[in-house]
């Protein structure tokens, strides 16, 4: 449903993406891997319209994207929840959430979704009135999450959703997107918990400096060392 | 062994609730390049500023050259000798290569050159060394990254640093520019100067170090050579993450 | 003290233009000023009563404010501060000047009757106007909470001051949501004007004392938060009160730079904002 | 010839120039009249740009310094003093005004300062207004006796010669440098070794001395002062006008920006009140949005027919 054809992405003079071609099927949960500086970040950005694109083609179920505005994209279906969770910090968790169905497509029955998230994350719930600046890390990553999903997106990008939580916590979020995969929503994820993320992953995508250098199933990626190549530099 | 010319002490810095860098101790050696690695928020940046005293800490010391240089200003550090890059490219934009590079030549550690004819003279040898007299006179916002790279090189090196803390020098660069970087690193080194380089490509940091340390949440979890801390199971689950339990 | 709810209302658009667009509006002062000539002229020329002066005020300014974003303040967002501030400095050299041009610099005044009477309160004596305008100053401050906190629009623009990336990524124009924020920041400045041409007499440049009182209710506030301003104005409000008692009333006005410039140094951050960072931290 | 040379040659001549006109001149007196504003102007103009254009510190409340220059040398003079103290009293006195207020405005920065200079400078004009005993109040203060009107065109023509020659030599030296960094990026600057605080300091000094100086020459000349005419916004806006006209931070172009001020100030002001300054306010809009580099940057574009500068708004967010 989403397909990158040698896509090219620079900031100024800076080129931070060379030749990117890749698909997401619907229905799948797709991770990418890459060493920090890799150019993981500014892919989901270019496809989110937040950085210009130089060339190449963004389609999404056939419709080319990427000269679209970035609010065009949300209204299209895809969610991009970025990575440092980016809530606004001195608003509620509710008001965070209602935000997030922004797009007149998902204007429509706000409680519903917003009861969704309740369900995916009960603990979001319980803090509902509380300012997002005071959250944990892990309940910010939620709200994060919950707000994607607030936009009915078709497919659902996350940055890093595990950065800086605590083991227990990192489990919990990635049982919440296999979760939210099997209600219907493709997951395209960026991860430095390669392991985790593999495991849950029906494909993945290796990218090093702004290439993509290999793909496969989790265990074709696992078994060969082109991930520990491109994290270690062995 | 010789006392170690730089050393923190118990150094720990808060942001909001967040320990960005939680009570580290490190050594810098005279004459080595220590790498500094770690993932993404593990406080490498920070201890950077702490060190080159753009921030303070909120605990703990740094001793430069056997004085407490903890709570100084950033100029008075620059001064004493130790000179940071930053992370992000800051050259002035408007001045030429050269005159940025002066600023780094008429200020930084003692002796200073006598005016502006030296400051001059200094600055070219700079960037001489750098490879980048060719575009002393254009202004510094026409180089591409690369040069902007190796320009704030140039100007902390104007400076005359007896230590040098460059902040991932090599983040965007090609692979043959990167190879010129890391030449360019060890000639620093060559020269006596001392390196501390945080960076994220670990082949780079693998082939120039002569030590690493790394960072992972604010702690200093390894340390040692480069091949005995990039086989260290903690360094490696803290890249690559752990396998579901 | 009533005029509490005056300096609230016309502080409240230089917040939040700073908010959303990170900008300093200098000609806050200008448009301040235009409010109040508007008032009254619209009085004088047409015989428009003073109260329903904001009813062509405000939809007017915000028409004024989106055009100013979208044709010259928009040219400058991205260079440093300091140029934005020029600008809108001579955007306010402009405005001042033009009225001095069009309405001389004579000091004028609006007489209705109005404007002199007088009700009695628990035994105190107390001007109807100044009680008007205390009470518009707190309706404005709560019809816009609830306009940011219960509209979709609203939110939009408190997203976009807090995070504008993140603003975008759920869908929100923030070039549009600029060029509202400008709006309503200067139909407020309109509006607190025409508030001030109740209570006061004035001239061309009587903006500047009134809009430096503003950036200092802003600053004792922080930048960026209906309560802050709120309490700003109350502070300032309650120190020059109590300062008159200590000083000759010419000095009064000296009280709000003191202020100011004391705020601006010892708390950077204003007081909410101070408050704010100690309970995270 | 090179172009050093050449400009150096150029300042001669003009200087000669201007040296000659009161003996050539033949309506003299209007002549010296209106060179006297322009020298005037240029050097308050150029000690502005010298903290303001060099070290990029814009403040609105320059009139302080030389509200404070015309005040004490009319004062001491009216106490008989002599003027080869006045004058000097007056630049010290405004210079160490300024280390009192620059210590703790210097911890606000780029918008938050000139913010609060506009502060700064209302409060001084409020202060000089109420200060009755000294200041004489809203009534200002008369002087007796005014030297001749060469001798004033000679101080004016000197403190102008004297400040940009001082800001030519600034602009090379190891300060001028420390203070294009302070502009440019003042993180960077600390951390290759520039104590900023202290050179924005002793910018600000500098600058509030010659302004002092400049405040006694006005004093002088009008014979009467009073707190809205020098301590007056109007007088620090156009503080802030010329340079930014001429081009800002340069050597020369606070002296142009003076030429143009004086000149529209000279036709405008008489036909329509107030009319001048609404001309600065659409100058200054039309420079900071399509040419923020003033005259000299409109010059600079013609001679090498080059575009101008990518949109400065170029760099966007996100």
């Amino acid at each position: 449903m989403l397909e990158l054809h040698e896509l090219a992405v620079a900031y100024g003079d800076v080129r931070v993406l060379w030749d990117v071609s890749l698909r997401v099927e619907r229905g799948e949960i797709v991770t990418l891997v890459g060493a920090n500086g890799a150019g993981k970040t500014t892919l989901l950005r270019a496809i989110s319209r937040t950085v210009p694109v130089l060339a190449g083609r963004i389609e999404l179920e056939g419709e080319r994207i990427d000269r679209a505005p970035s609010a065009r994209v949300v209204e299209r279906g895809v969610a991009h929840v970025p990575e440092g969770r980016r809530l606004w910090p001195d608003m509620n968790v509710e008001d965070n959430l209602r935000l997030g169905s922004y797009p007149r497509r998902a204007r429509v029955d706000v409680e519903a979704s917003l009861e969704h998230v309740f369900t995916l994350f009960p603990r979001v719930k319980e803090r509902r009135r509380q300012v997002c600046g005071t959250l944990s890390g892990g309940e910010q990553q939620m709200v994060a999450i919950g707000r994607g999903l607030m936009s009915k997106p078709t497919i659902l990008m996350l940055d890093e959703p595990s950065l800086g939580l605590a083991p227990i916590v990192v489990s919990e979020m990635f049982a919440a997107v296999q979760r939210i995969n099997a209600e219907g929503t493709t997951v395209l994820l960026v991860e430095q918990n390669v392991r985790q993320a593999l495991e849950i992953a029906t494909r993945g995508y290796v990218i090093e400096t702004g290439r993509v250098v290999g793909s496969g199933t989790p265990d074709e990626l696992l078994a060969s060392d082109q991930i520990k190549k491109a994290y270690l530099g062995l | 062994m010789a006392e170690p010319i730089l050393s923190c002490r118990g150094l720990t810095k808060r942001f909001g609730g967040l320990l960005a860098v939680n009570r580290v101790d490190l050594d810098v050696e005279q004459g080595e390049i220590l790498g500094l690695i770690g993932p993404n928020g593990a406080g490498k940046s920070t201890l950077f500023r702490l060190i080159a005293g753009i921030m303070h800490p909120n605990a703990g010391t740094v001793t430069f050259g056997g004085h407490r240089i903890t709570n100084r200003p950033a100029h008075d550090v620059c001064v004493a000798g130790v000179a940071a890059t930053h992370q992000i490219v800051r050259p002035f934009r408007d001045m030429t290569v050269l005159d940025n590079v002066v600023v780094g030549a008429f200020f930084g550690r003692r002796p200073r050159p006598h005016g502006p004819a030296a400051a001059r003279e200094a600055a070219l040898a700079a960037l001489r060394f750098c490879g980048l007299e060719g575009r002393a006179h254009s202004d510094a916002r026409t180089l591409n990254l690369s040069g902007q790279k190796r320009l704030e090189i140039a100007r902390a090196l104007a400076t005359r640093p007896e230590v040098l803390l460059l902040d991932e020098v090599l983040a965007g660069l090609n692979p043959t520019e990167t190879d010129q970087t890391l030449e360019l690193v060890r000639t620093i080194r060559s020269h006596g100067t001392t390196i501390v380089m945080v960076e994220h490509n670990l082949r780079a940091v693998r082939g120039v170090c002569s030590r690493i340390v790394a960072l992972v949440n604010g702690s200093k979890i390894a340390e040692g050579s480069p091949e005995a801390v990039l086989n260290d199971e903690a360094v490696v689950s803290a890249y690559l993450g752990t396998t579901h339990a | 003290m009533l005029v509490a709810g005056l300096y609230a209302a016309m502080s409240y658009g230089l917040a939040l233009i700073y908010g959303v667009l990170k900008i300093i509006n200098l000609a806050n002062a200008g448009f301040l000023m235009l409010g109040a000539y508007v008032t009254w002229w619209l009085f004088t020329a047409f015989h428009v009563h003073p109260l329903l002066a904001p009813l062509a005020i405000v939809p007017l300014f915000f028409l004024f404010g989106s055009a100013l974003e979208r044709t010259l303040v928009r040219r400058v967002l991205g260079a440093e501060p300091i140029i934005s501030l020029l600008l809108l400095f001579g955007v306010w050299l402009v405005l001042q000047n033009l009225a001095y041009v069009i309405w001389t610099g004579d000091t004028r005044s609006i007489d209705t009757p109005f404007i002199d009477a007088t009700v009695s309160v628990a035994g105190m004596q107390l001007a109807v106007p100044r009680l008007y305008v205390f009470a518009m100053g707190v309706l404005v401050l709560v019809g816009l909470q609830l306009f940011l906190t219960r509209t979709y629009l609203g939110r939009a623009i408190r997203a976009t001051a807090q995070d504008r990336d993140a603003a975008r990524l759920v869908g929100v124009d923030v070039e549009r949501v600029n060029g509202i924020a400008f709006g309503i920041g200067i139909a407020l400045a309109g509006f607190g004007g025409s508030l001030l041409s109740l209570l006061f007499s004035f001239t061309p440049d009587f903006g500047r004392t009134l809009s430096l009182k503003s950036f200092c209710i802003v600053v004792l506030g922080g930048l960026d938060s209906i309560v802050g301003v709120a309490f700003g104005a109350l502070s300032l409000s309650l120190a020059e009160a109590f300062g008159v008692r200590y000083m000759p009333a010419s000095l009064q006005n000296l009280i709000s730079f003191v202020v100011l410039v004391v705020v601006l140094i010892v708390l950077p951050k204003g007081i909410v904002g101070t408050l704010r960072a100690l309970r995270r931290g | 010839m090179d172009r050093r040379t050449a400009s150096l040659a150029a300042c001669g001549v003009a200087l000669a120039a201007a040296i000659a006109v009161p003996f050539v001149a033949s309506r003299a007196e209007y002549v010296l009249d209106v060179l006297f504003l322009v020298f005037l102007y240029g050097a308050m103009a150029t000690a502005w740009n010298l903290l303001g254009g060099f070290a990029g510190q814009v403040s609105f409340g320059h009139a302080a310094f030389l509200g404070i220059g015309a005040y004490t040398t009319a004062i001491l003079t009216q106490l008989g003093i002599s003027l080869w103290i006045a004058v000097p009293a007056g630049a010290l006195l405004a210079g160490a005004f300024s280390l009192v207020i620059g210590i703790p405005a210097f911890r606000l920065r780029g918008p938050y300062f000139s913010i609060a200079t506009i502060g700064i400078g209302e409060a001084t004009r409020l202060i000089a207004l109420n200060w009755t005993s000294l200041t004489g109040g809203a009534s200002g203060l008369t002087l007796a006796t005014a030297p001749p009107l060469i001798v004033q065109y000679f101080a004016a023509l000197a403190l102008c010669v004297v400040s940009v020659a001082l800001a030519a030599w600034i602009k090379v030296s190891r300060f001028g440098y420390a203070l294009a960094a302070i502009r440019q990026d003042p993180d960077a600057a600390e951390t290759l070794g520039v104590a900023t605080t202290v050179a924005k300091t002793q910018a600000l000094f500098l600058s509030a001395c010659l302004l002092g100086v400049a405040g006694s020459i006005y004093a002088l000349h009008y014979l009467f002062i009073s707190p809205d005419s020098v301590f007056g916004f109007g007088t620090s806006i156009g503080l802030v006008i010329m340079p930014i006209i001429g081009g800002l931070g340069t050597v020369t172009g606070p002296l142009l920006g003076a030429v143009v001020y004086t000149f529209i100030r000279e036709q405008l002001a008489a036909t329509l009140a107030n009319a001048d300054l609404l001309a600065f306010g659409l100058l200054l809009i039309a420079i900071v949005v399509f040419e923020p580099r003033g005259i000299l940057g409109i010059i600079d574009r013609v001679r090498s027919g080059k575009k101008p500068p990518p949109e400065i708004a170029a760099v966007g967010d996100g």
